[in-house]
């Protein structure tokens, strides 16, 4: 196995008696594309916050590319190629989807103490951006004010954005989030087209799209995982099958046994 | 904002001619009216206004709500007056610097001062955001014009008297015409100046601050030194009205640096509209014409006035630009 | 277009009507009507008209048009009111200001401007010395010369030790050289404090620790009714005796009624000085205005009575600045204190100086009363400095 | 001696912020609102009670009606203007709150004129007492520190031990908990809102007899009461408490230890000095 990516040892946050993170200990090897699933309040929110930079963990150490980065903040994670994008939309409303596009362009290409030329039209952001734009099916409205983008558009926008920083590591929160079952579809595809040309960690509460998408699984519960390996492993993981998909889920499989 | 960006900029840049136009036809105007008052009302509105505009530069664009930048543009104008001060007495600025009164010592200085005081107090302030963040830019505001208020030496509360304008080589500011077109053209270069600015890679994570901090940060743009740079930036072209204005005047007071100035600066820059930078200049004009025709029928302007500025910031945030262009660049 | 006509608008009516007319003089009174020191403004305005009530209301024979505005006691707005006055109203002379620091920004812009410009009060010592300015006159009194009457009076009474405050302005630093002048005794400390200070605690409580003989202050006349006030609250009333000068008077006797009783006041005029000029004026004032004239309505009604002088003299020719100035300079007439007026070298008022005590009047109201001539015909020290050019 | 009476001129002083401070803080911890105007409320309530005074003769009448009334145009304000401002940025609030300054402050000239007016203390707040041998301390003075310190202990057992103050620490935290608890939260931001408005009411009519009472007397303070919230961590009554004593006798040594040139400045350099080391303020709400 090549050497992982991303790996945390023994992650722990604690919010006073709280344990949001529990020893967290995660590998991902590149080119794989790892989804963590974990039912509501199971510390998804705290860990990506805590991957992505936004959170110093109370123990343990979090390694990127062969660098120690527990202590890094989150701008300088994202430019050594540890980008996420957000659950909840995290757009400039007033920048055209092209403009949100080139900033991330413009932030890979090192400083922005670049006062005089405009950036609009400088084809070393304006390229990039265009062609990014054009991968998520956005082109069109490449001109279009962000906030006036309808939500599945600012969600594809919100991937746009991550994927044109040409990172190493893509961290998705939750792409799928308040979308309807077309646009999920979609976006199902569309990250498909992703897998193997990026490393991925998949945080998502959509079942279908996690399996039809994950190589591995991790499943997180009450900040502890309790299980990772392949989609059919973790599937039939008796400790998920009970602490994840819960009763009904035993139900349902007795029942079948039952019927069988 | 649907309005397609050529026709849009085309409409910005004819209403920003407009206005540089009608600044240009003031002197001949003045003269023909038999009314030499109005050259200077116009200096001090140019000067404000430019204040206002680079006040915009963090507030409008940066979205950094600083109460503080009146500070800037006093010390500035204080730099100029301390200079002129000693060079009237032959003394030395703390028993070490002459003074001067050639602009082309004394306003660069004057600049430069502004712009490290604005690199020290902004290392502080920008360490946090929004709230202490204004509160930070008042308070140190207030510690300069204590300062000031304070300094026996430059006349404490009752400010400094400077001996004339400062002198440039070639041209004579003291002439009050001369000095309004010099007023017109610094105010033209910075108004490009800033634009420039707001267009670059620079200008596009300020305003990328000012919507969504986090985004910037997640794409990898650390965003203080920006903060940072873009209120130097802005102390900077403060000095610049500052150095105007103490030469409109040519006097110097705690007055210029006051935290009711950064409110009436802050207002003039709402009043003309958030991030268009002309706007600013329109917010200066309408704010000292108001006050002085107003003030003409009854000396209880600010009761107009107040009610006034609550209204555009509650119903009308595009300003007096927006009312020209009818709508915002974003 | 329409943002156009509104600025064009807008200028038409900011523009007063161009011109001036030579059959009137139009007289700028530049003062404080807003905050503490409103008291002033009030008085001086009151002072000017009645003094232009009793010449008929005209100067000189010229009608009259007053053009007021507020300085707000701020240096800068002062600055922009004279600007106004001098570019836009086009007014022959400004007078006014009531406060030093006021008086100083105006004379910045009159000197510029050769305006004459007459105090309604106040004679700075920066003005009096090698910065004297032609255009410059005071028909009140030069600063130092109201405090120096009551150092002198200090001395003449052998006082051992005197503690000084004041507020760091340059009024405050004139006073109190003034009091050193000819002050043979101790000085036990000389403080300032912060020129817009209200609340004099910390201040009381150090003279109160330091027990003086003698303590002499100076304020604008909102601020030293305030110390007055503290200074009773604190009990020191009893403890050490209180000078000062005409900064207490009847802009802020009124409100402090019993509590100044005793205080000895360095003057150059007080109501009750007996001359049939004066009683002339403080009867008609109090007839109209209901209230006793302070030292600033007495030097505006001077304002007045030079101006008439200097006008008549003039034949009602005001045009040429210099003359005008030269006939202030020169101009005839009994002053309010029913002696003739009589300028020095540099436009300072060469007179009497007293030291009047508060006492009640026969109506029971506070008046600066039993005034004594402390020094006579006074030149100020920094007149052999003022070397004026254009005589 | 001279020092005990410095400390009880700084703690005079302090306290007066207090109550200033206090109000400003509760309104911002519960409803994140900056109100510049609040200076203008010490203003209104010393000037009520100036009018009060002239009517009835009397100081302690116009404390009685001051405080209320000063809460009546605080709560008018509220429902006027500063209610539409509370989930507005900081920019709007700021400066709505800068033209209710211009405002109210041109509207006391209409009413009480330019000129500063007194207010006359009655006699047996007028002397000294003398509680040390040695030790006087003039009536009045004495008298505000009493007043501050029942506010600040009032203000403690209203927001430890009562339902209201329950819901002002709730609302402080969160907003949708208090909702939930089906308090008209409305009326609590009104009610808040009054409260500090009260609180400036009194500090004006306490203010009135030792400054003179003139337009434009709480733009000043207001100024300082920020920095006293700040340094005292914002939205926190204890901080405020602790800041404004601070604040009070820091400035008091300054201005008689230093030249009054740089006594001014000792509050701001102390400001950004304790910032420095707590950024947070000395004791920040716990929010």
């Amino acid at each position: 196995m090549a050497e992982p990516i991303l790996q945390t040892t023994d992650l722990v946050k604690r919010f006073g008696g709280l344990v949001a993170t529990d020893h967290v200990s995660l590998s991902l090897v590149p080119g794989e594309l790892h989804a963590i699933i974990g039912p509501n309040g199971a510390g998804k929110t705290t860990l990506v916050a805590q991957l992505s930079g936004e959170m110093a963990p109370t123990a343990g150490r979090v390694r990127f590319d062969g660098q120690d980065i527990t202590d890094l903040p989150m701008p300088r994670r994202a430019r050594l190629g540890l980008v996420r994008s957000f659950q909840i939309t995290s757009i400039c409303p007033e920048f055209s989807a092209l403009d949100n596009v080139a900033m991330a362009v413009q932030a890979r290409l090192g400083h922005s103490f670049h006062f005089w030329r405009n950036a609009r039209t400088d084809p070393a952001l304006i390229m990039p951006a265009r062609r990014v734009l054009e991968q998520v099916d956005l082109a069109a409205r490449a001109d279009v004010p962000a906030g006036l983008l309808s939500h599945g558009e600012q969600r594809q926008l919100e991937v746009a954005i991550a994927l044109a920083t040409e990172p190493k590591l893509l961290l998705l929160d939750e792409p799928m989030a308040g979308m309807g079952r077309e646009e999920s579809q979609r976006m199902v595809s569309f990250l498909q087209t992703l897998k193997r040309r990026y490393t991925i960690l998949l945080i998502e509460h959509d079942m279908d799209a996690v399996f039809a998408l994950a190589d591995r699984i991790s499943v997180l519960v009450y900040g502890k995982v309790i299980a990772t390996g392949l989609p059919d492993e973790v599937r039939a993981n008796p400790e998920v099958q009970h602490a994840y998909l819960g009763d009904e889920a035993e139900e349902a499989a007795a029942a079948e046994a039952a019927n069988a | 904002m649907s309005e397609k960006p050529s026709a849009f900029l085309s409409r910005r840049g004819g209403a920003t001619t407009l206005c540089f136009a009608v600044l240009a036809l003031i002197p001949p105007l003045a003269g023909w009216l038999h009314e030499p008052f109005l050259i200077r009302q116009f200096i001090q509105i140019m000067a404000m206004g430019l204040a206002a505009m680079s006040l915009d530069l963090i507030l409008g664009y940066g979205g950094l709500v600083s109460f503080g930048h009146a500070a800037f543009v006093g010390l500035a104008g204080y730099t100029v007056g301390i200079l002129d001060f000693h060079a009237g007495d032959g003394s030395l600025f703390l028993g070490l610097i002459p003074g001067t009164t050639n602009a082309l010592i004394a306003w660069p200085a004057a600049i430069a001062v502004s712009m490290l005081a604005a690199a020290l107090i902004g290392l502080v302030c920008t360490q946090a955001g929004g709230t202490v963040f204004f509160m930070l830019t008042l308070a140190f505001a207030q510690m300069v014009y204590y300062g000031f208020s304070g300094w026996t030496l430059y006349g404490s509360d009752e400010g400094l008297s400077m001996g004339g304008r400062s002198e440039l080589p070639l041209l004579d500011i003291s002439d009050n015409t001369n000095f309004y077109y010099f007023c017109f053209a610094v105010l033209l270069l910075c108004f490009l100046a800033m634009r420039a600015i707001v267009g670059s890679r620079f200008g596009m994570v300020l305003r990328g601050v000012r919507q969504n901090e986090r985004r910037l940060a997640a794409v990898g743009v650390p965003t203080r030194p920006y903060r940072l740079a873009a209120f130097v930036i802005a102390g900077g072209f403060a000095g610049v009205a500052g150095i105007l204005l103490a030469n409109y005047q040519t006097f110097v007071s705690p007055g210029d640096l006051s935290w009711t100035r950064s409110g009436e600066l802050i207002s003039m820059v709402v009043l003309g509209g958030l991030g268009s930078l002309i706007g600013p200049v329109l917010g200066a004009a309408a704010y000292l014409l108001l006050r002085l025709v107003i003030g003409s029928y009854t000396t209880h302007w600010a009761v107009v006035f107040g009610p006034f500025l609550i209204l555009v910031v509650l119903f009308a945030r595009a300003g007096l630009f927006g009312f020209v262009v009818r709508g915002r660049e974003v | 277009m329409r943002r156009t006509g509104l600025l064009l608008a807008t200028i038409l009516a900011v523009a007063p009507s161009a011109g001036w007319a030579a059959d009137k003089i139009k007289v700028g009174l530049v003062t404080t009507y807003t905050g503490s020191e409103a008291a002033y403004g009030e008085m001086e305005t009151d002072g000017f008209k009645l003094g232009l009530q009793h010449l008929g209301g005209k100067l000189g024979g010229l009608p009259v048009e007053i053009v007021t505005g507020d300085d707000e006691n701020k240096t800068d707005v002062a600055i922009q009111q004279a600007t106004r006055m001098v570019e836009r109203d086009r007014v022959d002379v400004i007078t006014g200001p009531a406060l030093t620091t006021t008086l100083l920004g105006v004379n910045k812009i009159t000197r510029e401007a050769k305006i004459p410009l007459i105090s309604g009060g106040p004679g700075p010592s920066v003005l009096a010395g090698r910065q004297c300015d032609p255009y410059f006159f005071s028909v009140g009194w030069q600063n130092d010369a109201l405090a120096e009457a009551t150092g002198q009076y200090l001395a003449d009474r052998k006082v051992e030790d005197v503690y000084l405050l004041a507020p760091q302005i340059q009024a405050g630093r004139d006073m109190l050289a003034g009091v050193k002048r000819h002050f043979t005794g101790k000085v036990v400390a000389e403080k300032y404090t912060q020129m817009t200070q209200m609340d004099f605690a910390a201040e009381i409580s150090e003279i109160q620790a330091a027990a003086p003989k003698a303590l002499f202050i100076f304020f604008p006349a909102g601020q030293e009714s305030n110390f007055i006030q503290q200074w009773n609250q604190a009990g020191m009333k009893d403890k050490v005796p209180l000078y000062t000068m005409n900064a207490l008077d009847q802009a802020n006797l009124p409100g402090l009624g019993d509590l100044a009783l005793g205080i000895p006041i360095g003057a150059n005029w007080t109501e009750s000085i007996d001359a049939p000029i004066n009683k002339k004026f403080v009867d008609d004032f109090v007839a109209a205005y209901g209230k006793i004239p302070s030292s600033q309505a007495a030097a505006a009604y001077n304002v007045a009575l030079i101006l008439d002088a200097a006008v008549k003299s003039l034949g009602g020719k005001i045009e040429d600045k210099d003359a005008l100035r030269h006939a202030i300079k020169t101009a005839q007439f009994v002053q309010v204190t029913g002696k003739p007026f009589r300028f020095g070298v540099n436009n300072m008022p060469v007179e009497d100086y007293y030291v009047a005590t508060v006492a009640k009047n026969a109506a029971g109201k506070p008046i600066m009363a039993n005034p004594v001539v402390v020094l006579h015909d006074y030149v100020d020290v920094y007149a052999k400095d003022c070397k004026m050019t254009g005589g | 001696m001279l020092l005990v009476q410095q400390l009880l001129n700084g703690i005079q002083f302090g306290l007066m912020l207090f109550l200033m401070a206090a109000g400003l803080t509760l309104v911002f911890g519960i409803v994140n609102l900056i109100n510049l105007a609040h200076g203008s409320l010490y203003m209104l309530g010393a000037f009520i009670g100036v009018s009060v005074q002239q009517w009835t003769g009397s100081y302690l009448w116009a404390v009685v009606l001051a405080i209320p009334a000063t809460a009546i145009v605080g709560i008018a304000m509220e429902m006027s203007t500063l209610r539409t401002l509370y989930s507005r940025p900081r920019l709007d609030q700021v400066l709505c709150t800068f033209g209710l300054i211009l405002f109210l402050n041109e509207i006391a000239k209409i009413i009480w004129g330019p000129a500063s007016l007194r207010m006359k203390l009655p006699d047996f707040l007028n002397g000294t007492i003398s509680f040390i041998p040695g030790l006087t301390y003039p009536t009045f003075r004495l008298a505000v520190i009493i007043a501050g310190l029942v506010v600040a202990g009032l203000l403690y057992v209203l927001i430890t031990r009562t339902r209201i103050g329950m819901l002002i620490r709730a609302g402080a935290s969160d907003r949708g908990m208090v909702a939930a608890l089906g308090v008209d939260i409305k009326t609590l931001f009104t009610l808040v809102f009054g409260l500090g408005a009260a609180l400036a009411g009194l500090a004006g009519i306490m203010a009135a007899p030792i400054y003179s009472v003139q337009v434009g007397m709480g733009d000043g303070i207001v100024i300082l009461t920020l920095v006293v919230i700040v340094i005292g961590g914002i939205g926190s009554v204890r901080g405020a408490l602790a800041a404004s004593l601070l604040v009070g006798i820091v400035d008091t040594y300054a201005r008689v230890l230093l030249p009054a040139s740089v006594g001014q400045i000792c509050i701001y350099v102390l400001m950004a000095g304790l910032l420095f080391v707590r950024p947070r303020g000395l004791l920040p709400a716990n929010v």
